[in-house]
This record gives C-alpha cells, structure tokens and sequence, in this order.
C-alpha cells in the first residue's frame, strides 16, 4: 500500500497543472459562457497533443495503460481552471463505452480517430431526467437493420460531438440495454443545446424520430451491456468527483484570497472566526474529497465490480456534498460581490450543482450505497 | 393570546381580495402572470397609483398623511392576501416600508406632509443608498461626502446594491458630512432626487441574469438644505432605526410568499411523483413546518412591535427565514430534478421556483448577511462582550 | 387576532417563574437524580395547592376552564428549572384522557381525586417501543369482565402513580382501542422503573400477566376512543414542546453566563464570533421554538382535528429541534467542564433526548405532517 | 498510488491475527466482553506485556528499543486487525503514541534508553499532564509551577482531564519553570513519576457516568532533573509536536473501531427491522460514505506523513472524524429507538453503540476543540490573520 503519487503522478500533474495555466488562466471561462461550442477549440487540440485522450486504455487498443488516478489528476485540474472541454466526453465516456461493449478488433477502428483527437464523440446514457441508464431511447428491429426512437437528455457535449454513441433499451427484451452509435446528421435526429444553468457544462438534448440504425452502427446487445455500461458510468463518476475536488479547491483559493484582502471593521475579514472558521470546514471538505477521489480511483482499479460501484457512488456523495458547500460558501464569504455575474462565484455554485447531478442525485447514489450494504 | 380574526378583519380581508381578484383578472392581469419582469415600471407604477386610490397605499399610517389607521391584524391580512393573489413583493417597498416608518419616527412635520402622501399615493417611488463598495458589512465605513453649498447638499461617492434606481424617483442616502469624520460619526440622513445629471447609475447583473440592482455615482448631486432627517452627524441613529423597520412586518408578506411557493412546489411534487420519494417527502414535510415557525414567529414579533416590546424574536427573524428559504431553493431542484437547470426560453432567465435556487443565495446576505446578523443578535440582544477591532 | 399574553397570562407566567424559583433553584435537579421517586413531593404539594392541575379543564368538569396557553406558560417554566414533576402525567395526559373518554357523570368522579392532588394519575399511552397509541397490551372479555395481558412503555411517573389509566387494542376489533384503569397494586400488574439515560424523566414499563379488570374500570371503547386518546396526545406534545422551549432557554442562559465569565487568550469567550454566533443561533432557536410552542397552543385551542394534529406536529419537531441543538451547544461551549457529571449541561442534553422522544421521533412527525399535507 | 498490500504484509496480518484471536479466546477473552470495564486495570497491564513479549509492543520502533521497524502498511494492518479484533483503544496509548513519538523526535539518548524499552515491553504505562482549569483551549496559559531544587525538579499545580490517572506510572507535563513567564514562553517539559505522595489524584465523573478522567493535584511533587525533554523553556515546542503525533496513526485506529462501531450498527438496524425505514438506511448510507472517506483520508495522511510531507489533509482530520463520530451518536439512538435509553443494569452506566451518544460529545472537545482545530487549520495552514489578543 502506498497512498501517496508516484513520481509519474506527480510529473503528471505538474504537466496538467501547467497545461490549464496557460490555457485556461483566471478570467478565460468568461468567454465560454457566450460560446456556441462551449468549449476553447485551440485548447483542445493542444490536449489532445499532450496525448492523454487515451491515458487510462490499455495498449491494445491504442492507450497508454495508465489508470483511472492518472485520469483524475487531468479532470482535476480542468475542473480547478473551470475548464470545459469534451474530455470526460470523448476520452472518459464514449472511448470507455466503445472498449466495454465492441469487439476487440471493431474497437480499435472505433477508437483510433477518437484517440487522435480527429473526432470529438460523446456517450448518450442519460434518459430526459439525466439519470445514468434509466433511458428514454428504444431500439427496434426493422426490416433489415434497426430503428431508434424516443430520447437522451443531458449528452455531455453532444452539440458538438462527431460521433454519438447511444445507449438504447432493446425493444426484443426490456431487460436489455444496447449500444449504438450515430453521426450527428443522422435523419430524424435533432440535437438542441437549451440554456442551462451551469453554462460550463454543455450538454445537448436529442431527439430519435425513427432514426435508421444499420446493424454494424450497433455495437453490443444483450444482457453483459447494462453492466458493461455501468462500470463506464461508474469511473465517469469518480473523475467527476476529482473534478469537483478542483472546483472545490479553487473555491477555497478565491476565497482565501478575498478573506485575506477584504477589511471591515478595520480588519481583513479572514482574521473573524465567522470566515476563518467557514474557509477551515472549507478546507475540510477539499481536503476529505480529494482522499476521497483518489482512494475511489485506487479501489476502482485495483478492486472487482461491487469496488467500482462502492467507490463511486462514495466518491460522488462526498465530492457533492464539498464542493456544493464550498460554493455556497464561497458566495457568502465575498458578500455582494459574490452575486454578482462578473465574479466567479456562481460559474463555481452552478458548476457545483450540475456536477452534483452528472448521472443522477446524490441521494440515488445513497439509495445504492445502501443496496450494496445489504440494508435490506 | 388569540389567533381567530374579527367579524370587522374578516371583512375588510374580503373587500380586498375581492379588490385585488377585480384589479387582477383586469387591468393588471400582467402583474402575475409568470414571466411578468420587474423592468416593466410603468406598469407597477400604475399598480402603485391605483392602490392609492383605493386606500391599499399604506393602511398603516394616520389618515391625514393618506393611510387608514390600520390595525395590526389588518397589516397582516393585508400582506397575506397581496401574496395570496400571487403578486411579487411591493414595488415601492424600500419608499413605503423603509423611507415611511423613517419619516413617521425621524422626520419633521414638514417632511411628513412633503413626503408621505406621495407615497401612499403611489406616485413617488424611493431607492436606499447605504451600502458602498467598502461599506457592506461594516456600513459604519461610508466614504460619500455631502457638504452645504448655499442652500443645498452637494453629494459625492458611490453607492451599491440599490435596487431599481431606474425606477426611483429618490433616494435616501447615508454620507459623511463631517469631514474628517471616521465610523458612525459625523454622518447624515439625506433625501436627494434621482433625476438630476449628478446621479448616474450603472445596473449590476446577478448571477440569476437579472439586473435587479445598481451601482450609483454621485458625482455633484444636489439636495435642498431642507431635505435632511435629524440633525446634521445624526444619520447613524436614523439608519439603524430604518433597518430596524425593514424586518417589520414586510416580513411577513415575504412569509406569506414562501407559502405560495412552497404550495407551487408541493404541487409539482405530487405531479411529478416526487412527493412519494421518502426522503423528499420529509423535506417537504420540514419545509412546511419551518414556514410555520416562520409564520407563528412574525405574528409574535409583530404582536410585541405593536405593543411597543419588541424582542429577540424580532432579531432571529432573518436569520431563521434567510436560512429557510435558502434550504428552499435546494429543495426546488431536487424535487424539480434536472428539468429546472434547463431555462424557459433562450435567455438567461429563469423564473419561478428554479430561480429561487439562485435567488435566495443573496438572502443570507442582503440587509445585513448571516454574520452581521448574528454579531447583532449576540451584542446588543444577548450582552456579549464586542470583538476588538483590528 | 393578538399573539401576545393577555394580563392573565403574563400574570400566570410570573406566578409560575416565581414558584420554580422558590421551589427548583438551580442545583436542586441534582437531588432528583439519586431519588427514588424522581420528583419532590413538597414541591408537587405546593403545586396543587396553586391550583394548577385543573387550568385546561372545563368549569363543568371541576376545572378553570382556561386553555393550552395557559398549561404551556406552566410547562416551560417546569423545563426551564429542569423540575421533574408529574403535572403532565396527571393534568395534562390522565385527566384529559378521563374528560375524552368517559361519561360526564363518571369523568366528574375520578377527575375530583386527580385535580384536588389527593392522588397522582398516569397514561400508559405507548407501547413497548414508546410511540404513542402503538399499544403492545390488548383487553379481551373473560367471564363477565375482562382481562389486561401484554406491556407498556415509558409511562410518566407510572412508578410512583396511584392510578394507572391504560390504552389497549380490543381484542374483539382490532381497530379500536380502549381506555381503563388499574391501581398500582393489581394482582398481575409489574410496575419497573430502570435506569434511563434521562434520570430526571422517570418513567416506569408496565407488564400485563392476565390482569383482572372490572367492567367498570372501562371507561371507554369503541372507535372513537383512539381518536380522543390521540387528540390528548396532541396536546401533550405540545405541552412538551413548552417545556423544551423552557429547557432550551436554560441553555441559553447557562451558556450565555459562561460565555461571559470564561477567559481565554486574554478576552471572555463570548467576544469569540465562533462562540458568540453559536450563542446567536441558539437564541434563534429558543425564540423560534417559543413562538412555535404557543401558535401552536393558539392553533389547538382553537382549531379542529386537523389543526390539532398540524400543531402538534409542528411544535414538536421544532422544539426538538430546538432542544437538542441547544443543548449539544452548551456541552460544546463549556468544553470539558460541559462533560463532566457535575455541571447541569448533561441532564439538559439527556433531557433534550428524552423530550424529543416522548410519544414518538420527530422523523415520525414528519411522516405525519407529510400525511397531513396530502403528499400521496 | 496503490492500495493493495504485499504478500509480506498478508503474511503480516495473517499472523497478527492469529496470534491476536489465540490470546483473546484464551487468557485475554475478557477485553472483548460488551462489559468490560477499562477500569480493570490489572489485566490491561498484563496484556500490555503480552503485547510486548509477542514484539507486537511497539512495531514502528526501531528494533534497538524493542520496536520491529515496521513498514506504514504494517502498521495500519496492526491498527485495523486490533480494532477488527473488538479491542477498545490502546490502555497505553498516551504513553506509546504520544510519549514514544516525542521522545524518538526531542528526547535525548538516555531518555529514550531509559523510556522507550520499557513502554515496548507494556511495563511503564504513562499520562498526559497538559490541560489545567484555567488552560484548556488556551493552554499557553498554563499556571503549573516548576522550579529547580538540588538535583530536581518541584512541581506545584493543577492539571486535569488526565486520563486513566490511576493506572499511569509516570506523566508527561507541562509547567512553567520561568517564573513570571506568560504564553508560551517559559514552560517547560517535564517527565514526573505518579507513585509519590505530592501527586494527589481525584477523578472526575462524566456524563456517561464513567471515571475516566482524573484531576491532578501537583503539591511538591518531584523528578529527576534529567526528566526534561528538550531545553528548559523550550516546553511549548515540545508539546505542539506531541499534540501532532496525536492525529498520527493512532487515528486509523480509530477509523477501524469505528468501522466496528457501525457494522454493528448495521447489523442492529437489519435485526429490528430499522434498516427497511428510508430516512434511517439513508442516513446509514451515509454513514457508510462517511467513514469511507475518512479511511480514504487517514491512508492519505499517514502516507504523506511517512514521507515527511505532512499536509492539510492531517490537519482537518480530526475535525472530520469527531463531528462524523458525534453524528453517528445520534444515528445510534435513532435506530435503536428508546430502548437504547434504558441502562443495561441497575447502575448509570452505559455500554455499547448507546454509550456513544453520550461519549461522542467529547469528541468535539478533546485534544483540541473543534473551534481551536479550526483556528488551527485556518492560521497554520490556509495563512489566514490571527485574531487580536483582548
């Protein structure tokens, strides 16, 4: 056991953390709040140059064969930047799903483009109520190959994905899921990007009016693909929480600083024990939530289906809950300023809040903690 | 020690609901419908007028300076059926509740008959200018200075956080006329115009999309002699007693909100089957029953306003319902569930309960945040001993 | 309308706080803790002889036909002085119980000995586990009267009580309940107090071995009855809650005192915002909780069933609420000394436990208020 | 980054549990009875030598004074195996943690020599003499005296909170040996033996109805003027650096037995039918999450610890653990239902999952209260401004 990064890790980090400063710096996200694709497309191909679109895939299909700890220290930082990009998207979600459920051989043709950053694809796996695999899209035979009706809500990047991997109920067996894929052109899909809260975080909602499905675009049936998927959905969820940690964290920073600068009374508002005492629970919560990604990350990897889920659904509780109160901290600590819409503040409160529902609820992920404890 | 209304409360309520449904289903039929904006001033300011011309102005006052000497109970019918009729709160509110109860304490007889039947009438609406960009929660540290030039105060500085300055006709400021003055010394309470080229005002946008409040340049901004409440360096004592009024029985209205939206959001809860989730039915269930706190603490603390015993439960009130209603606004989006991130049109505009989860952000933090408060809880109700300043 | 104590009541409530501060000055909890009875019989005495245990009660039942205000002024100014007594058991559970249940003739009868003090009354109102009116004792006919077998639990002052009135399931009709009373000494009646965490809520479980009971001992049966018997308890919660606002209160004032006098790094704690604001919060509670306690008892006197219940409901979890987090925060603000056996702070906490208890959890009412607001 | 252990750590654990399960079925099956009591102090001492007999006294030592070197992992495999063992926490805890680990960072070769040995070998069982009446979270402001006689210290004062006094040969203190001295400076500390008549102990009894702790009366008291560690008036230093090592490993230990603590828990819940309420599996979940992460959070620690580079994540440790041990008290009650109220036996004294309710309000008090653990983390690590001094 050794609980700390290694040297590589390390290094990683230093690269990420280097990598979002310069092209993410304070202020950047401003302009992705009026930004159609929602996300810097110059930062993205130097991403995708760094090489870790496949850091956590192995060799064999064209990744580096690191970890889901390497992937959290880059999600990490992109979250302490307020950083979008189709990341978790390309790289976290769709790259994952392909691996899961293709043929080895189909796989590598499916990924390779994602890989090189020639494509941006995404991961449909959300119903219209943004819940993880309570689906609302419906594959059905026809004539020769399939029809895909019904809906995705919350695609991650789905407005400017090139290539749409979506997560299906079989129409033949209602205890089954699929996966297919789609060009975004594909007729009878409509892709829309409605506003949203959190303008950081963008995700399309889609539409299937009896989109045609060729048989090769449908790369897994059968009962092992709600599982396979699971376990995509569930790392997903584990580096949004390291996400979070680096939302949380530049929470503390903003408001360390302003508790440090802001006088009244005659004094900098950090030396009352009302404000040191909330940036102290703060650094709490950072502090906790970081152990707790990492530790999520570790067990994930090293440890069987039922560690996934347990870590996950540990780590996605816990990353809410911190960086949620440390955004709602972060608005009280800076007073007005802090409502307003030139400050930071509420990109982090609403980034909190969409993150805290990537997937589904944090009281879902309770409900299932409690199933795995056998609460019966 | 009596809840029950009397034969003459329950009908003054049912002559102004029956007044507010004819004005409602009328001509102000815009005031509720769900994306009414708050912009729209000609409209509140013809709702202003016609409330003045029933009586509604401002029941509370004598009726020689244009109220009807309203009872205690008739003050909290009257809110209650203004929220009930789904009105958002009073557009003049700062002028009635907060310029009003100052004029009726602080102001002279002339002051009285200049200001306050305009303000029943609905014909002049009143902007705060107290808070500063370094004067928030130490309000104590204001930097505007207003000086006599002749017959006239001459204003500079900056104001912020004041709420529809574009709809405001003035403004009651707190500056610094002694110069050379530090803290809560040497300031004044000053009434000045708002339509004059001294006063230039800059809207904020919020983190819900709205621009609901200002920045105010003072630059020159002039104000008759006349037109100061107290005396000359008194201006803390007057401020204080107008922040003081703003927990009156306004909040009661807002308590009477929070019913309607907490209705609304029982409503969506049982229509989207949420209600039935265990967790969300107890928090709903809690909601309820800290609305009902809510509700019984600011009949007590009107009761003892009233009798002229006001007490701690005045002092907690913001503290409790602040913190309410900002567990309210969590409540809203897990009940609402992702749905509510999405916004009704193509703006950055949300309305209705999702709003209030950005919204009530601020309610620990306007008129005084959760620390003030606490900090003025703890002196001056409590006797604990001050901090040292820095 | 008029939320304020008439003369009256403000005249009733300095009676009563110049009654507990003759008779429980601070300290005098402490004798109460090694007794056996668990109350002070003097002080009771002197208690009847105010005239207190008929104020709710109708003229025509040998009352003062005063009403819930009334009772609440006497009851928080019992938890303020931390004053155990059986006033609750007696006026406020066994006597209304008596006026809901039996006939008037009868009710005049047996009230006559409880009013007058003559006797201590009781209810055994909750079963094994405590919830009121969820009984474990069932009455069935035997020969030509009828016999008692099974349990109660947590019975106010059940130990030292000279009539014991008892709810029990029908056996004939298992929806409906019914209400008699036992001596102390019935043959086939065991009466235990144990050690409770609360030694100043002394309560007493009852066993039923086949009790003989007389039908005249039965004083009411039918359907009606668990609709009375739960109207008492309603008014007993919010009794209750008075007392907690008392109780509360006390903590206040016990961490207010310290907070004043207890140095550290040269000033008194109290000028620390992390005390101070905890102290502002409490007060928030205390306050809150008192406005709570008396709308309610306003509600109740002059409401229906569904007020009643809304009231009781409402009072209750807020002045556990209330209760609890203030008394936790005394502990907290005196530190190690807020620990110890001698200071007063743990029989506030324990008492705090306990009121919070009495006729159910607070989780349960709000299940009840969920009912209340129709969140089917 | 890897949490898996070695197979020499397995074969570690592996043997450590045996050993472990053979002598607590045999001679030392009463340390996990429900009601074993830590007053029994004759078997604790003994078990304490059959720790260090076994080389199982102090694992992290150096083999030179009788520890095994044992690696990080090893000896979180020895805290987890003893809590999963039902152990309660080690009766010379005081002594092997904090003791030990100040002597091994500022003691001198002699004092370790003469120390260390024998708390492996479970023969010396030590207090901790820092906390006074007037000093608890300010404990600078310690008012115990100390002065030089011949060749020994006297010591005069007070201490209290002093755990299991009775069963401690020896206390570590802190006294004031720079007479007229304030704060921090001009203490020193001192190793002074408890069996002597100028120490008078008076226990003091806790809500839980236990005597766990003691008042010290220091009343001329002696030592040997060797028995200070570090120099005289560099004290303060000494005793931050002991308070340090008390968030050290000892906390996983902690950790496990409150994994314990909770899988009992569990298992009452599924027994009386509390598990299937939703709030109550909800908030165990919770629980389960909660303990999670503190585990996740020890690991990091330790490991940063072990490296040398301790960071904020050990400062806010205990901050995290107490106030999740005190929520868990009253999830305890909650699932228990009233029954839990009722005394095992015919005296106050509670054991078990109900005893935490009241046990676990210390632990937001003890070794630092939550208010100083944030001042703490806010000034020493987040850089924030002290407060003025009154």
């Amino acid at each position: 056991m050794d609980f700390a990064f290694t040297d590589e890790q390390q290094m990683l980090q230093d690269a990420a953390r280097g990598f979002f400063a310069r092209h993410a710096p304070p202020g950047a996200a401003r302009a992705r709040l009026t930004d159609a694709a929602g996300y810097d497309p110059a930062t993205w191909r130097a991403l995708v140059e760094m090489g870790w679109l496949g850091l956590d895939l192995p060799e064999a299909a064209g990744g580096l064969g690191l970890g889901l700890v390497e992937m959290a220290i880059i999600l990490e930082q992109a979250g302490e930047s307020l950083c979008p990009l189709p990341f978790l998207a390309s790289a976290g979600l769709a790259a994952r799903a392909v691996l899961a459920t293709a043929e080895a051989d189909r796989a590598r043709q499916l990924l390779a483009p994602i890989l090189s950053g020639e494509i941006i694809a995404t991961l449909a796996g959300c119903g219209r109520e943004g819940v993880a695999l309570q689906l609302d899209a419906t594959l059905r035979r026809d004539g020769g190959g399939f029809r895909l009706d019904g809906a995705a809500g919350f695609v991650p990047f789905g407005h400017v994905a090139d290539m749409l991997f979506i997560a299906a109920r079989d129409a033949d067996d209602p205890s089954a899921l699929c996966l297919l894929h789609l060009a975004p052109d594909a007729p009878g899909l409509t892709i829309d990007r409605p506003v949203q809260m959190d303008l950081l975080r963008p995700e399309a909602q889609l539409r299937f009016d009896a989109v045609a499905v060729p048989p090769a675009a449908v790369l897994g049936a059968g009962p092992g693909v709600a599982a396979a998927l699971r376990r995509v959905i569930d790392r997903a969820t584990i580096l949004t929480t390291a996400e979070q940690v680096g939302g949380a964290q530049r929470c503390l920073d903003l408001s360390l600083d302003h508790a440090r600068q802001r006088i009244a009374f005659g004094r900098p508002i950090g030396s009352f024990q009302a404000i040191k005492h909330r940036l102290a629970d703060m650094a709490m919560q950072v502090e906790t939530a970081r152990s707790a990604a990492y530790y999520a990350a570790c067990l994930a990897q090293e440890g069987d289906d039922r560690a996934l889920a347990y870590a996950a659904t540990m780590a996605k509780v816990h990353g809410s809950d911190a960086f949620s109160q440390c955004a709602g901290d972060t608005i009280q600590i800076h007073g007005g300023i802090g409502f307003t819409w030139e400050h930071d503040a509420h990109l982090l409160f609403k980034q909190a809040h969409s993150a805290s529902r990537l997937f589904g609820s944090s009281d879902a992920a309770c409900q299932r903690m409690a199933d795995l404890m056998e609460l019966a | 020690m009596r809840l029950g209304a009397s034969p003459a409360d329950d009908a003054f309520r049912a002559e102004l609901a029956s007044w507010l449904a004819a004005q409602l289903d009328g001509r102000f039929a815009r005031l509720r419908q769900p994306d009414f904006n708050r912009n729209e001033f000609a409209l509140l300011r013809a709702w202003e007028r016609a409330l003045g011309e029933a009586g509604y102005g401002c029941i509370a006052w004598p009726a020689a300076l244009g109220g009807r000497d309203a009872s205690l109970t008739q003050r909290v019918i009257f809110a209650e059926e203004w929220a009930r009729a789904g009105l958002t709160p009073r557009p003049n509110h700062i002028g009635i509740e907060l310029l009003g109860a100052t004029l009726l304490a602080h102001g002279s007889d002339d002051q009285k008959a200049r200001f306050l039947p305009p303000l029943a009438a609905g014909t002049e609406f009143w902007a705060q200018g107290f808070s500063e960009p370094n004067a928030g929660s130490d309000l104590s540290n204001i930097q505007t200075r207003a000086r006599l030039d002749g017959d006239a105060w001459v204003l500079d500085g900056q104001k912020v956080w004041t709420s529809w300055a574009h709809n405001a006709d003035w403004m009651f400021v707190l500056a610094r006329t002694t110069p050379g003055s530090r803290g809560a010394k040497g300031l004044s309470f000053l009434l000045v115009p708002m339509r004059q080229p001294g006063v230039i005002i800059r809207p904020i946008r919020q983190m819900t999309g709205d621009e609901e409040f200002n920045e105010i340049f003072l630059d020159g901004a002039r104000t008759d002699a006349a037109n100061i409440v107290g005396a000359p360096g008194d201006g803390w004592a007057v401020a204080m007693a107008t922040l003081t009024f703003e927990r009156g029985v306004s909040t009661l209205g807002l308590q009477t909100r929070y019913r309607r939206e907490l209705d609304q959001l029982i409503a969506a809860a049982k229509a989207n089957g949420r209600a039935r989730d265990p967790l969300l039915r107890h928090r709903l269930a809690r909601a309820e029953i800290g609305l009902s706190v809510m509700r019984a603490n600011c009949l007590r603390m009107l009761a003892n306003i009233d009798r002229g015993t006001p007490g701690r439960e005045g002092a907690v009130n913001k503290l409790y319902y602040g913190s309410w209603h900002q567990r309210f606004g969590e409540l809203v989006m897990d009940v609402l569930g992702r749905a509510a991130e999405i916004a009704p049109g193509p703006d950055y505009a949300y309305q209705g309960l999702p709003k209030i989860f950005l919204q009530s952000r601020a309610d620990t933090i306007y008129a005084g945040t959760n620390e003030i408060q606490r900090n003025i809880i703890a002196e001056r109700w409590l006797g604990l001993p001050r901090e040292p300043r820095g």
